[in-house]
């Protein structure tokens, strides 16, 4: 997927939400591209709202209204657009909202990022993926943050002693530990880091204000889904897994994912 | 006059009573609750009363469940339920004019729950005080808790000192009783009995085992019973299974009482039950 | 564009609401209608767990009244039925939290890009099963051929009168085998009681408590009996004149018998 | 094991059983239901008491009850005295009785009839009716197991009659 030539339409998350743009060129060859896009990961983006970006001038009320029939059938729900005068009388015909005129990109730059991506991408041996199915809501859960982020020397560590059981939620700026399991349906949502001793079978959401560097770490670790600042990662099939890892496994973000990785001693 | 007569009356029973269950000094009431419905939780309440009745303990059932009752049907008393707990409560009539001796088991009365009224109408205190009442006479009071975990649970919880968690070996069933644990006061202790067990589906994967569901609800271990058609005939008729000495469900249910009353009673696995015997005829499915 | 907006009712719970719900909702998505199945036993939710869907949940239901999300970001699209949503309830709050005028709004809303909403309502007829019959326009009421559970569905029936909304009645876990011998009460026998116009029966099957411990709807599979069985119900349910399924298999009276003697 | 299938073998079975246990429950569930209805039938009996005698409105009570075989449904209409305008209805037939709460004992017997005035101080009593399904209204007999203490003392004290017998909890 990070390969490709340079995109004639590209998705990206921002704080606002998805932001699509219709790159300059041949507006069909852009459709395509977002058809593409949206079919190599078919509920990735679902429940976003979107913001197109056009470079070049607006495309007609059809041609807007494909882009959009597609997105719609992912998921993705316009909600507004930018771009230059023609892009705003577009929105005015069709009641959606004018945000102004198109960022500048630096189509380059991002390149130049992707690519060290690539480069870093090998993770440790046991790492294991979560496959990331709530793109779309990971801009809501910024927004969520409505109170101020306490910095770290002021936050407390909870600490609770038993059954997080479901329907349980344990809120703490700061850290939360837990001596015992947290069963499916508790809620565990700390703005640090999230320790279970015992199985977490829970939801856990650690970094719940913005924190990236945030960790989740339990003896085992099987969340109904785990959600580190603003990602989400849904628990895989416990199936597969092998039961009992010594020394427990960490779930933490690396490459703007959530990764879980078993603990090895010395390390990390 | 009235009351003096009640006192007199309560005396009695009390004496013979504390010979039968000498743990026991004064009544003790628990609480049968799931979080979901049609668990057993209303069976669960009528055997383990007939069963700790037909050990010669005063026993009173509550039938919490104000709006849906059901433990008068499955005791076979629906004919016979005049005044409701919410008469009590509401002070129409005496408690003594709404308890419903059981013909067949005559140390065990019900306190029907109100068929045409809600849970919202029941006042938490004044179900505190009734509860506490019964205890007074009797050595034994099992509240069967509604469905649910609003207004109906709480009042049934409130006058209880332990609990008994029904639950079936599903998913739904652990979830939901997992979080009535939650809600329910530490002080409670909560014990599981898991409800409707088949055995063979266990052997086959098709089913959470015991240990599966305990993994979960991390709770003392009250009793296991089999699902067995004769539960459903039984409250057909309306005859506790419990006191059918020939069934091997109503013995669960025995021991389960041998177990409150604090023998020591191991807790019994279920033989092959009859949809296994079925199988095991045609080879399984 | 404007839905139907159904409720699954029962009064008794453990009776099979959120199975019907689930495997109802999926007979009718196969049918290519646009379904959106709506738990509405907020605290106590399980059509996520009987749809396997419970790993996926970021919103619920709650957030969706309280504003602080919108109804397609809450709604979980089945990934393996097209056209099957499912818009999951809150557990860590209760039924308080939502009064019936938003879950009426709320069906409205969802009426209008789907072609059915069906609301799993909790057990009880208290403030959750208000809600769930205020969001709706018809009932399906779930019984089991159980004294208790007919009972209740009759103190539903009553309630929902009350509110002059069709209702149809779905009989869940026959085992024809004990109504033969005369342990179980028969369809007839149920219909009688409540007099009311049969949806579907459905027999008693021990697949069903494995798909539910998987996580799928047993309409998944058309080659279970009960999958055929719900595709009627659905079909039914979109006026179509469809015959019952008649449940005399060789009975598991006659079987054991047979074993017992062969 | 054999013992089981003795018992499937039995053709009524526990169906039979439950379906007509069920009749009869949703019947008095339904006649619980209407609080309209039990409204309308209460003033009607009043209406048609009240024409012999004189009877405290705000404390009658229509309840039903399900009972071995029927519903049955209880009237409870406190007695305030009879009508003056009617004097010549045959008295009643009454137990030998002191009225319930204390001081005011009301001696009645066959033939006497009490002073209307002291009726009025006396505490009501009770007259418990039933009516089966087919509306006779009668009395309730002595049931041994449904009379409890309250009844007991209901019992005890002054009964007005009405002509039919029961034909429920006999």
């Amino acid at each position: 997927m990070w390969q490709r030539p340079p995109h004639m339409a590209l998705l990206r998350g921002t704080s606002q939400g998805l932001q699509i743009t219709i790159a300059t060129g041949e507006f069909h060859d852009s459709v395509a591209e977002l058809a593409e896009t949206l079919q190599a990961q078919p509920d990735f983006y679902r429940g976003s709202l979107a913001h197109l970006v056009f470079r070049s001038t607006a495309p007609s009320v059809e041609e807007f209204q494909q882009i959009r029939g597609m997105l719609d059938q992912s998921g993705i729900t316009v909600e507004g657009m930018l771009g230059d005068e023609s892009v705003e009388s577009l929105a005015l015909e069709l009641e959606l909202e004018y945000l102004g005129s198109a960022p500048p990109i630096n189509i380059e730059d991002l390149q130049k990022r992707r690519g060290t991506r690539l480069e870093r991408q090998a993770l440790s041996e046991g790492a294991r993926s979560l496959t990331a199915d709530f793109a779309g809501a990971r801009s809501d859960l910024a927004a969520r943050r409505t109170t101020p982020v306490v910095p770290l020397t002021q936050a407390t560590t909870l600490y609770y002693r038993g059954t997080v059981r479901s329907g349980q939620v344990l809120r703490q700026l700061g850290n939360i530990v837990v001596v015992g399991d947290v069963n499916p349906g508790a809620e565990l949502i700390a703005s640090g880091d999230i320790v279970v001793f015992g199985t977490l079978r829970g939801q856990a959401h650690a970094g719940a204000q913005g924190d990236t560097a945030a960790r989740v770490t339990a003896i085992e670790l099987s969340p109904t889904q785990l959600r580190i600042a603003t990602l989400i990662a849904a628990g895989e099939q416990t199936a597969t897994r092998s039961k009992h890892r010594d020394g427990g496994e960490e779930a933490r973000i690396e490459e703007n994912r959530i990764v879980v990785v078993p603990i090895v001693r010395g390390v990390s | 006059m009235h009351d003096a007569q009640r006192e007199t009356q309560d005396a009695a029973p009390r004496e013979t009573s504390v010979a039968a269950s000498p743990t026991v000094p004064r009544g003790h009431a628990i609480v049968i609750t799931s979080g979901k419905g049609g668990v057993g939780k209303t069976t669960t309440t009528a055997n383990v009363g007939a069963a700790l009745a037909a050990r010669g303990a005063k026993v009173a059932l509550v039938d919490a469940d104000v709006g849906l009752r059901n433990l008068d049907i499955v005791l076979g008393l629906e004919s016979r339920v005049r005044y409701h707990l919410l008469d009590v409560i509401e002070g129409k009539v005496s408690l003594e004019d709404a308890l419903i001796r059981d013909k067949r088991s005559p140390n065990m009365s019900l306190l029907a729950a109100s068929q045409t009224r809600e849970k919202d109408d029941v006042d938490t205190n004044k179900m505190r005080a009734l509860i506490e009442q019964l205890r007074e006479s009797f050595d034994w009071v099992l509240i069967d808790c509604p469905a649910g975990i609003e207004a109906g649970f709480r009042n049934a919880v409130v006058g209880a000192q332990s609990a008994i968690v029904v639950c079936t070996p599903e998913v739904s069933s652990v979830r939901d009783a997992d979080r009535v644990v939650g809600l329910l006061p530490q002080s409670l202790e909560p014990k599981l009995i898991v409800n409707r067990i088949r055995p063979h589906l266990v052997r086959r994967g098709k089913m959470l085992s015991v240990e599966d569901v305990n993994a979960i609800l991390r709770l003392p271990l009250l009793g296991i019973v089999a699902d067995e058609p004769e539960v459903v005939m039984a409250t057909n008729r309306g005859e506790p299974i419990a006191l059918d000495q020939r069934s091997q469900t109503g013995a669960s249910y025995r021991s389960i009482a041998a177990r409150i009353v604090g023998e020591n009673v191991p807790v019994e696995r279920p033989r092959m039950g009859f949809f296994a015997r079925i199988s095991a005829l045609f080879g399984g499915r | 564009m404007s839905g139907r907006r159904i409720v699954v009712t029962s009064g008794k719970g453990g009776v099979g609401k959120t199975t019907t719900t689930a495997n109802l909702g999926a007979a009718l998505a196969k049918r290519g209608r646009k379904v959106a199945l709506v738990d509405a036993d907020i605290g106590l939710r399980n059509l996520d767990l009987v749809l396997g869907v419970e790993k996926r949940i970021v919103f619920d239901l709650v957030e969706v009244v309280e504003g602080r999300c919108q109804i397609r970001q809450a709604l979980i699209r089945d990934k393996r039925i097209e056209n099957l949503w499912i818009l999951p309830a809150a557990q860590t709050r209760d039924k308080d939290s939502i009064t019936e005028a938003q879950f009426l709004r709320l069906t409205t809303d969802l009426a209008e890009f789907h072609d059915f909403v069906i609301i799993d309502c909790p057990a009880g007829i208290e403030h959750g099963f208000r809600n769930a019959v205020a969001g709706s326009q018809e009932a399906i009421v779930v019984t089991t051929p159980e004294v208790s559970a007919i009972r209740d569905a009759d103190r539903v029936i009553g309630k929902i009168h009350e509110r002059k909304m069709p209702m149809r009645l779905v009989i869940n876990r026959i085992r024809p085998d004990m109504v033969k011998s005369g342990e179980m009460m028969s369809v007839e026998d149920v219909c009688e009681i409540l007099s009311a116009e049969l949806l579907g029966i459905v027999p008693d099957d021990e697949e069903v408590i494995d798909t539910t411990n998987r996580g799928e709807p047993i309409v998944l599979d058309s080659t279970k009996r009960l999958a055929a069985i719900y595709d009627k119900m659905a079909r039914r349910l979109e006026g179509e004149i469809v015959e019952f399924t008649r449940l005399e298999e060789p009975s598991l009276f006659n079987r054991i018998i047979a074993g017992w003697r062969g | 094991m054999f013992d089981f299938f003795s018992r499937l073998f039995k053709r009524d079975g526990s169906s039979a059983t439950a379906k007509e246990r069920l009749r009869l429950v949703l019947l008095s569930d339904h006649l619980s239901l209407s609080p309209d209805t039990v409204e309308a039938l209460k003033r009607d009996l009043i209406e048609v008491i009240s024409r012999y005698v004189k009877v405290d409105v705000g404390l009658c009570d229509v309840s039903f009850e399900q009972q071995a075989a029927t519903v049955a449904m209880h009237a409870n209409i406190p007695i305030l005295g009879m009508q003056n305008e009617r004097p010549a209805v045959p008295p009643p037939v009454y137990a030998k009785a002191e009225s319930r709460s204390g001081g005011n004992s009301m001696h009645t017997s066959t033939g006497e009839r009490p002073y209307l005035d002291d009726l009025h101080t006396a505490s009501a009593s009770s007259a418990t009716a039933t009516l089966s399904e087919e509306a006779i209204i009668g009395i309730e007999e002595a049931n041994a197991d449904s009379l409890n203490a309250a009844e007991q003392e209901a019992a005890n004290s002054k009964r007005a009659h009405t002509n039919a017998p029961s034909n429920a909890g006999s």
